[in-house]
């Protein structure tokens, strides 16, 4: 057992998969010597070398397409795009490439890669470097999308992730960085696919993602104290696969469904999971199905308007209660 | 600067091989030929885009391959599939979209692939490939593998980001690639001068990258290979990645759809007197070939692609449940339990 | 009146729009002198000349940077993206510079510029060049996303999105550049944010989108003749903004809801759509809500297969008796 | 080929533009001298990314262009911001997230934007807006309206596909554009040269676009002058985009969480003595200016700044309410009736 920062465990977790596998190796933008712009890294090169742990130019196409190619001939390649929003420069790569070869190929080709990356907003870095993009890569058939909330779950997801057959991007979330928890030590591998139940409950099913679950866990909480409603909170963990099993059988068991998620409105994965309940526990549903969001505009710099626009304890316990109406 | 290359059209090619060379660009030619038949019967759906003028190109470098070499094409791709050794009934299957296909037709004629052959695969988004034919090749130097990547594009691909950001990393990680540019003049219906700072699309950025920048004509297939088993040398003894423009010209439209009415009737015939093919012949019979031994190629390739062709039309149509199939490792497409 | 297809819709669209005024430009790849590989611009060039219409080099984040740069600076540009599958190449100016640019200037930047594309298959173009990514371009705060139908809507819709004063993404189902319609002659302009009910009906209100249009209205009338329910179909026509109005006041009537996609599964329009109903019109539905989607891989090129995969007038058939369940 | 640009130190400056430029780059360091405090002071949130030591490149471009020419800069954009006349207090403002910020608080350090002072953004995304730049001088070009833009980004930037894309395409088009890299040697925390395949990042590729490689002294304000001037009147003049790559070296950390310690202490050192502004000061002192004058100049820079923060902190936090407009034209962000 360790006390342990999200920041950290993601250094562990790296250095857990690179110590097991030779074929391991990691590559980014001032990743190796610098140890990462959110230090994230530190220690990799040192430890591995410069053939396992590479600094890149700002060259996010080749970065992933090196990725791609490496996978395809023997490696399990680490890519780290250094903020989410710049999947969006070598989307190209991930979305029509990566997702689609071993489709396309008909099961010729294996990518056995993970593209790790700083995800979310928070720290008022503006519309540029904030984004949650998970919905982004949920919407490409061919992509895993794994979001850690907790330490622990960073070192086992990313353990699952580098071994697993086809391609994870697996998002940090870049608020998360400096939370702590203790880790046991030794090995942690976990499973893709897999929600968690941090908190049962009776009344509602609240399903939240990554800087989110806490919120949720403490609007819970609020609930439970204000007006005595008892909510089960589901940490979804992993995207694709999605564990809908989970979701369904507490939704079943609470009739009621709200999500929680840092991302704008349109198309973001609540929007999936309320289509899921709506059509397959329709019978079980007493109320309307809440979706907490980001309204649908970027995130704004200052911190005034930051704190206004990603769903707040207060404002999620306001919408929770509106998922309680008969 | 540019280097035009003249590699004295590979004086140290023995017999076998260039009738090896003959034999493929023939039967590539044949191929094609029939494919293009086939569309009009309406069998081959979708798009195709045929390389007819510009087989040398990859004959020259895949008899100067070895055969752990890895390709990355195009959707212009029926040259480098075959001239790999992919299977010809396969690769017509693949077209005609049929379960026997290459990719069980689930790729189609723009996304030939055949990882047996060292084909990784023909990328229909222009410039796509680039970056990922550094990867493979990085995988090769870091595994000390020896292979050598050879990764092909038009002259279109030389104006688009992915071609930069390739290239550059190549160079600086000293990777085994060869990247090789088939300038046949035109992108789609444009011709690339209209739309291109300077006047060799790839060669002109070579020194950009610290590269030489060498052009070669892409329809003499003893030129090809000859700059192939020098760049292929180079990368494989470590000396890092080349960047190669072949000049050469598509016979046809861009695609399937495309009659190519946009390029001036001088130009195409002043092309066509150079198409790769009978000049290799007439060289071919100039340096002492048996016309009769000639001609037997030629009727091999024939019965090669009917054969193929009959095959791939009498082969099944994929099952719908293939759909779902082979989107994950495990085989299945499964995003919930 | 002038039968005209959906492709030379295209062409009359824009022209009715340069006519109207001088800033109007366009560019893309094999645009001007060759008319358009889809020849949905055959004849722009002889009409208005090289400085108006221009052929770029396959530089897409050149040619949508261009029209972003040149509607901050007095033009009002339409750039042509050849396939909507090559938005992924130039995702960055789509997504993180024109959608967030106003917003992050508070208002100081305007961009009326119109990027217009081929979306969608069941054209045998393989993975890459069939793509439905409307949910894409959704998802991102900041665009506006239009999917006409027809050819009338073609030409209104599109002079509604050139005189918008925000960046509007175009998106023509390449699947349907053959249909034809009846046209009136002169000036047609639509207006952004409208849905249309295409078929009245009383027992179930199905949203369609562009080429599933025409789908859903077959499958509406076999569902009438086979089982004798009335089916409301509704074209969705613009997505962003969205007509939920329209939409709530025909579930409202109809008690239940079924979504048809042409989008692989995960995130498509019709999530949001279902999420937005689950919550607002709950008490209304008296059945599950059913999503026909093409299943959550790529789209395969073989016609066996890009058929099975492609929501069929079977399927759809099939789904909406699921709708109609008590 | 390079060309390393001597224009023997903008013979044909005024003093009174010479003092003027001197006035701004003392603004400007004062500026962000205080910026800095107020960081450490826990006031600015998020990141910024400082320019003490680059302000010659900015102050020299903004002397020679017309008010209605047209800046695109990166997130590193204080000294351009300051340099073409944004108001010093709202720029304040923005960085303390104000609603009385250039942006309202929306945009932030990174983003910063003053359409009126032809200021079209500072955009974070390293590469995005070379495209842009060249999109609105193809309006510019157009419209004939004479307006030149002048578009800066770093040395890392030449490595990304935007950049490979926008310089084609401004030369094809002959695009009234100058693309300025502020090469000062460094990424974030990684040597250009380690990810670099040529010596001058920028001006060893200009050949790949037909253009002159051109290198300047970015820490001598008059050089920088005298090669906007020559830039921007090629430009103007209709005889299309220029590259320039101006050699600077910024003094602190990337961004506000970088101490910079991965810099060679001697290499920092000769930097520091290069330091754009004594090196201005000296020469304007030997070219005859009174030492008074310049010091009055500092002391006003001092008052300026001082009253801009004060102004800057005693100003409005944003309304929660603004989260939701300007969006769209019509000041809100609606995405459904
Ligand atoms: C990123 C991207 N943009 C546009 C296209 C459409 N497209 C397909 S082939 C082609 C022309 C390519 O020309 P070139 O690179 O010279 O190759 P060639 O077809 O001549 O072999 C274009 C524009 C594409 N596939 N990908
Ligand atoms: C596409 C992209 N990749 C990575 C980053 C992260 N990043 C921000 S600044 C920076 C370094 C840029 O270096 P340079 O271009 O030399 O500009 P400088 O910071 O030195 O002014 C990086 C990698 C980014 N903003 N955008
Ligand atoms: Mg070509
Ligand atoms: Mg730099």
């Amino acid at each position: 057992m360790a006390e342990l920062t999200y920041r950290e465990a993601v250094a562990r977790a790296i250095v857990q998969e690179m110590e097991r596998d030779p074929t391991v190796v990691f590559i980014g933008e001032d990743v190796a010597a610098a140890g990462g712009v959110f230090k994230t890294t530190a220690g990799l090169l040192e430890r591995f070398g410069p053939d396992r742990v590479r600094d890149t130019p700002i060259s996010e196409q080749a970065i992933v397409g090196a990725v791609m190619g490496a996978a395809m001939n023997g490696l399990r390649p680490i890519a780290e795009i250094m903020f989410s929003d710049f999947f969006a420069v070598c989307w190209d790569l991930v979305a029509n490439q990566i997702a689609k070869t071993r489709y396309m190929t008909d099961g010729q080709v294996s990518l056995p890669l993970v593209i790790r990356s700083a995800n979310g907003g928070g720290v008022r870095f503006g519309a540029q470097h904030s984004q949650s993009v998970e919905g982004w890569a949920m919407a490409i058939p061919g992509l895993k999308v794994v979001c850690p909330s907790t330490p622990r779950d960073v070192i086992g997801l990313f353990a699952a992730a580098v071994r697993d057959p086809d391609p994870v991007i697996f998002l940090e979330h870049k608020a998360l960085y400096p939370t702590k928890e203790d880790v046991p030590d030794g090995e942690i591998v976990d499973a893709l696919g897999t929600a968690r139940v941090v908190r049962p409950g009776r009344d509602l099913t609240v399903v939240a993602l990554a800087a989110m679950v806490p919120k949720a866990l403490q609007a819970a909480d609020r609930l439970e104290a204000e007006v005595g409603a008892s909510a089960e909170v589901i940490d979804v963990r992993s995207l694709v696969p999605l564990d809908t099993r989970t979701i369904l059988e507490s939704v079943r068991r609470t009739s009621r469904l709200a999500t929680v998620e840092e991302s704008p409105r349109l198309c973001g994965w609540g929007a999936e999971v309320a289509s899921i309940v709506a059509e397959e526990a329709f019978f079980d549903l007493d109320g309307p199905i809440v979706r907490v969001t980001t309204p649908h505009v970027p995130l704004p710099a200052a911190d005034a308007l930051e704190d206004a626009a990603i769903p707040s304890v207060d404002r999620i316990v306001a919408r929770l209660q509106e998922a309680l109406k008969d | 600067m540019v280097t035009v290359f003249t590699g004295q059209a590979g004086a140290d090619l023995d017999q076998d091989t260039r009738l090896a060379i003959y034999r493929s660009m023939i039967e590539i030619r044949t191929f094609e030929r029939r494919a293009h038949d086939l569309f009009l019967e309406g069998l081959v759906k979708g798009t195709t885009h045929l390389a007819m003028g510009q087989e040398a190109v990859a004959v020259g470098f895949a008899a100067a391959m070895r055969p752990d070499d890895l390709t990355f094409c195009t959707y212009r791709g029926h040259h480098h599939t075959l001239a790999r050794g992919a299977s010809m009934a396969a690769t017509m299957a693949e077209l005609l979209g049929r379960a026997t296909g290459l990719c069980g037709g689930k790729g189609g004629s723009m996304h030939l692939t055949d990882v047996r052959h060292g084909l990784m695969g023909s990328y229909a988004i222009v410039g796509a490939h680039l970056p990922i034919a550094a990867g493979a090749a990085w995988a090769a130097q870091f595994r000390g593998t020896g292979q050598v990547v050879a990764c092909f594009f038009g002259d279109g691909a030389t104006n688009i980001g992915a071609f930069h950001e390739a290239l550059n990393l190549a160079v600086v990680w000293k990777l085994p690639v060869v990247f090789v540019c088939e300038n046949n003049l035109y992108m789609e219906y444009t011709p690339i001068q209209a739309v291109t700072a300077v006047e060799h699309p790839a060669a002109d950025r070579a020194s950009a990258y610290g590269l030489e920048g060498i052009v070669v004509d892409g329809n003499d297939a003893d030129e090809v290979y000859a700059v192939a088993r020098l760049t292929l040398g180079r990368a494989r003894a470590g000396q890092g990645p080349s960047l190669v423009e072949a000049k050469t010209y598509r016979h046809g439209g861009h695609s399937r759809a495309d009659p190519g009415t946009y390029r001036p009737q001088e130009e195409v015939e002043a092309w066509l007197a150079r198409d790769p093919i009978p000049r290799y012949r007439e060289r071919l019979l100039a340096l002492g070939v048996e016309e009769a031994q000639l001609r037997a190629i030629e009727e091999e390739a024939q019965v090669k692609v009917e054969r193929a062709v009959e095959e791939a039309r009498a082969a099944p149509f994929p099952d719908p449940g293939a759909v779902e199939t082979n989107l994950w490792a495990d085989g299945g497409s499964a995003w919930r339990n």
